[in-house]
This record gives C-alpha cells, structure tokens and sequence, in this order.
C-alpha cells in the first residue's frame, strides 16, 4: 500500500485529481486543502481520477460528498471516476454511489460534464 | 479455536501508521482466503476503529517527543479455523460502547453534524463486535469476520 | 536517542511472514527520509536475519498446529533521530555470531555448498551489527542504519 | 508488497516467465520448480521479466546463477530483464551482473538471445 499522491491536471473548466495510494485520515487533509482551493479558485468541475486509489475512508467519503454539493451549488460537480471493484463496491455498500456520481473512466466523466453536468 | 496464522503489531498514536495496519489486515485476510470484498470490509472496519482510537480514545496523535513513552495502539490480528478475528487495545479513555449511537449511511449524508459513520461501519461490516473497557491491557474492542 | 517512530512486531515462525516483515523496514525507512537504495538495503539485510532464524535458529518452520506457542520472530524496528534500528528476537538455539564466518559474493558463486552469504550482506549491507543470545528476550539481533 | 505470481510464455525456443511480487523464502520454491521443470524439457533459453520484482532474496539470486551455468552448458542462457533500479543496484552490489546477463527490456534479452546468446 502506498502513501497517497495527489495530481493535478487543468483541462479547461475541468480540475483532474489522479489519487495513487490510500486516502485515509493521514492523507485525506491534503486532498481536502487542494479540493478547498480549487472551489476558492472557482474552479467548481473537478473529476478525481481513482484507478490508483486503494483505499478510501468513510471520513474521506463524507467530505467528498460535501465538496459534491458545494460544487452542484455553483453549477459544477466532483465525479469519481475509475474505481476499482473493491472501492466501488465499499461506496455501495454506504449508498453513496447514490449521492456521488461514479464515472467508468475520466473519459466517461468529461463527457458527462460536456453535456451540461 | 485454533489460530492458523498471526501477526501481533504495536504502533505509535499516529494516523500515518494506520497505513501498516491496514496492510496487516489485507495481508493477514489473503493468507485466510477471504474474499477481496469481505477483506475490504475488515480493513475499513479496523481503519475506522483505529483512527476513532487516536481521535477519541487518545483525544488525538501524540507528538514526536512523547511518542516513546505514549502506550500506542496494539493490535493484534488472527487467523482462526474459521474467522479473521481482529483486537485492537489502547491505553486512552476509552468510552460506553452499547451506548454509542449508529447512523445510517442515507440519514449521515443529510445530517449536520456528521457523526456515527464510523460506529455504524464497524458494526455493520463484521460479523461481531466486542469492547471492554480496563481490561489489563486496556481498552479492547474485538471484530471478528467469518471466512464463509 | 530520540524515538520519533516505531513499529512493533510479532509474527510466527513461517517464510509467508517475511513479507509482511520487509514491508514494515520499507515503511519506517520511507518515513525516516532514507533513500531508496539504502533502504532496500536495510530490506534485504532483515529479510536474510529473519529468514535465518527461521531455518538456523528455529530449525525450520512450525506447522500450523505448534503456531499458538511457538514463540514466533520479534520484530522491533525504530526510527531514532539519525538512524533506523531494527531488533530482531527469537527464542531458537541461536548460534555464536563472531565466529560465523562470511563469505565474499565473488567467492559464493563458485564455492560449492553456497553457504555464508546471507551474513555477508547482514554484515555489509547495515553500518552497524550487534548480537547477543539468551537475553530475557531471547536471542537478539540488532541492525543499524544511518540516515545520512 | 504482493505475493509472487509466475506466468509463463512460450515464444518459439524463448521461455519468457513473468515476475510480479516478491521472489523470497517463501515464494523462490516455485519458481525453482517451473526453472527446473523447463531445464527438464530442454527450453535453456528463459528470459525472467522482472519489471514487476519488487524484491529478491539473495538466495533465489544465488541459485538462478546456478540455472544461469546450467542453462549455458546446454548452449542456451537465463537473462534477467527490465529490473527496477531497486534490484540493480542490489545484483550489482553483490556483483551478479557480472555473472547474470541483465537487459533493459525482454526484447533487449530476445535479441541478445537471437545474435547466437
Ligand atoms: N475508541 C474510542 N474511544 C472513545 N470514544 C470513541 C471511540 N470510538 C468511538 N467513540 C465515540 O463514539 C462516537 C462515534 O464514533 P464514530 O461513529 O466513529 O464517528 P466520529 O468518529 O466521526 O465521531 C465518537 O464521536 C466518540 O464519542
Ligand atoms: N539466527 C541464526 N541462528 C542460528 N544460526 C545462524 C543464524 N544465522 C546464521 N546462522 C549460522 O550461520 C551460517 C551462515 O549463515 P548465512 O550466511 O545466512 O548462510 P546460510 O543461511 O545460507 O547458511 C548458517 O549456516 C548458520 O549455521
């Protein structure tokens, strides 16, 4: 298991976070204060990129969600995209794949971001 | 019970060792076979309850200079005949177990405060959940896993 | 010395826990700041040590049914101000550590029994080796890498 | 760190064995058993791809030396390729590259084999 780094790629209007490693409660502030700049910098249509994320805390899902609603509150979003069958199948088992838009792939995710997401 | 395999680790109140912990628990659940699914639960459950031991049991991470003599957090992680069973012990002021209130996952999101996910994780994703509080190693909390 | 990180292990006396071993030496040494060569020295000199005491020290491996009590391999590894410590314990027969003979790798490819490398790398790979048998621990060994 | 999977490819005369994980006490056995079962069948031209070796025992270095001088006898060769900086540094600190041939890449071993190696 990995320590987590976190990438960022701007691609027009788009934030890509490509996460490789786990985001557990050491990790997760990091990801928080770029998310946190991000939505300061107005930058509110963010895909985080999770084919390299092993591991995702309850804690870490949450605020991803809240980062979610801010987004959805200026006209953006923050889809996940990429997850391995075992993350994904931990955000089914809490519903929150209900809440959380989840993506196949990044591709996936722009496309739905281009049609007015 | 007979233990098949074991690995007893003690590390200090700190979130950046929960990594190791968690690789314990992954290592130990491929080793008994489990599924990749039920290993995943297992290691979210003891991730929850370890890092709710530094955050409340401990009431946060200790700093470099204390970590010495700071009692840590022991864990011990077995693979019995039929069940992962994982005991987690601290020395920190542990809490009324039965207790604590459980969220659901729906009621979490719409809710302000954002407690309880944790509580209802480490419930729900086990088969059983034990605590003791002073026992003579401390305070206990044991999650056992069935393998089928 | 100053302590600024620890990690404490117990696993038995088996191959299929070296890894779980290594894994921990490579975690405290990232977390220390030690390059990635020197920490995969530090790897490799505990991997050899471990996996000598399961073959030499313990006379081979237990088998699931012994495991419980079987004293198993001790693991204490510990990031001080300027240096990785990794102790290793056991409770086998252990062996008189100065009077263990190495053997060069150049000398090892064309020797015939191949026996004597795992003590040159332990000896070559590490700036420090101390040993001592029959402590209240059991037999002790302790690997010393410097930071810089 | 991951467990040792072995995957093996036939390609014409070349034997091409896949490393992913760590090759040590525990998992070298095998590996010994599928060289030795190839030594057996008279394939002498096995190239290890080890872009996914995480780590080697210096016992299993020790002994594919051992199937190395064996494999040459018999004309053929074990080359070992694609090793992470990581276990470089290790073979060449103990000075095995000296006695292993080691490439870049499995077609670097493929053509080393092709040019009478
Ligand atoms: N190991 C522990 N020691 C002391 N109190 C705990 C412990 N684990 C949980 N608690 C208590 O239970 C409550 C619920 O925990 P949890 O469901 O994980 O949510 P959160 O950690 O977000 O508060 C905590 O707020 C805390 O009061
Ligand atoms: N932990 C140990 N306990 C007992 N004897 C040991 C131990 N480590 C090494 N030895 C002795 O030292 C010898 C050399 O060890 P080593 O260099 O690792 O080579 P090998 O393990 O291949 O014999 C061993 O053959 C053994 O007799």
């Amino acid at each position: 298991m990995r320590e987590c780094s976190i990438e960022l790629e701007e691609k027009g209007e788009l934030s890509i976070l490509r996460l490789d490693g786990s985001l557990d409660a050491y990790s997760f502030p990091r990801l928080e204060s770029t998310l946190g700049q991000l939505q300061e910098g107005g930058k509110h249509r963010v895909i985080l990129d999770c084919a390299a994320l092993e591991y995702v805390s309850s804690a870490a899902l949450g605020a991803l969600i809240g980062f979610a609603r801010r987004a959805r509150e200026k006209g953006g979003d923050l889809k996940l995209a990429g997850l391995s069958p075992k993350i994904y199948n931990i955000v089914e088992l809490l519903g929150f794949n209900k809440i959380l838009e989840v993506c196949d792939s990044v591709e996936d995710a722009d496309k739905r971001f281009g049609s007015g997401g | 019970m007979v233990v098949r395999g074991y690995v007893t680790l003690h590390v200090p109140c700190r979130y950046s060792y929960l990594r190791i912990i968690r690789q314990s628990v992954m290592d130990l659940c491929a080793r008994a076979g489990l599924t990749e699914f039920k290993a995943a639960q297992m290691e979210m459950a003891v991730d929850e309850a370890c890092a709710n031991i530094i955050e409340h049991s401990y009431g946060g991470e200790t700093n470099d200079e204390k970590e010495p003599r700071h009692p840590g957090i022991r864990v011990n992680l077995m693979h019995c005949t039929d069940r992962i069973v994982v005991e987690m012990l601290d020395r920190g002021k542990g809490f009324a177990f039965e207790q604590q209130q459980t969220i659901e996952p729906q009621q979490y999101v719409e809710s302000q405060n954002q407690r309880g996910l944790g509580m209802f994780i480490i419930r729900s994703f086990v088969d059983d959940v034990a605590y003791e509080t002073g026992t003579r190693a401390g305070n206990c909390l044991r999650l056992t896993k069935m393998l089928h």
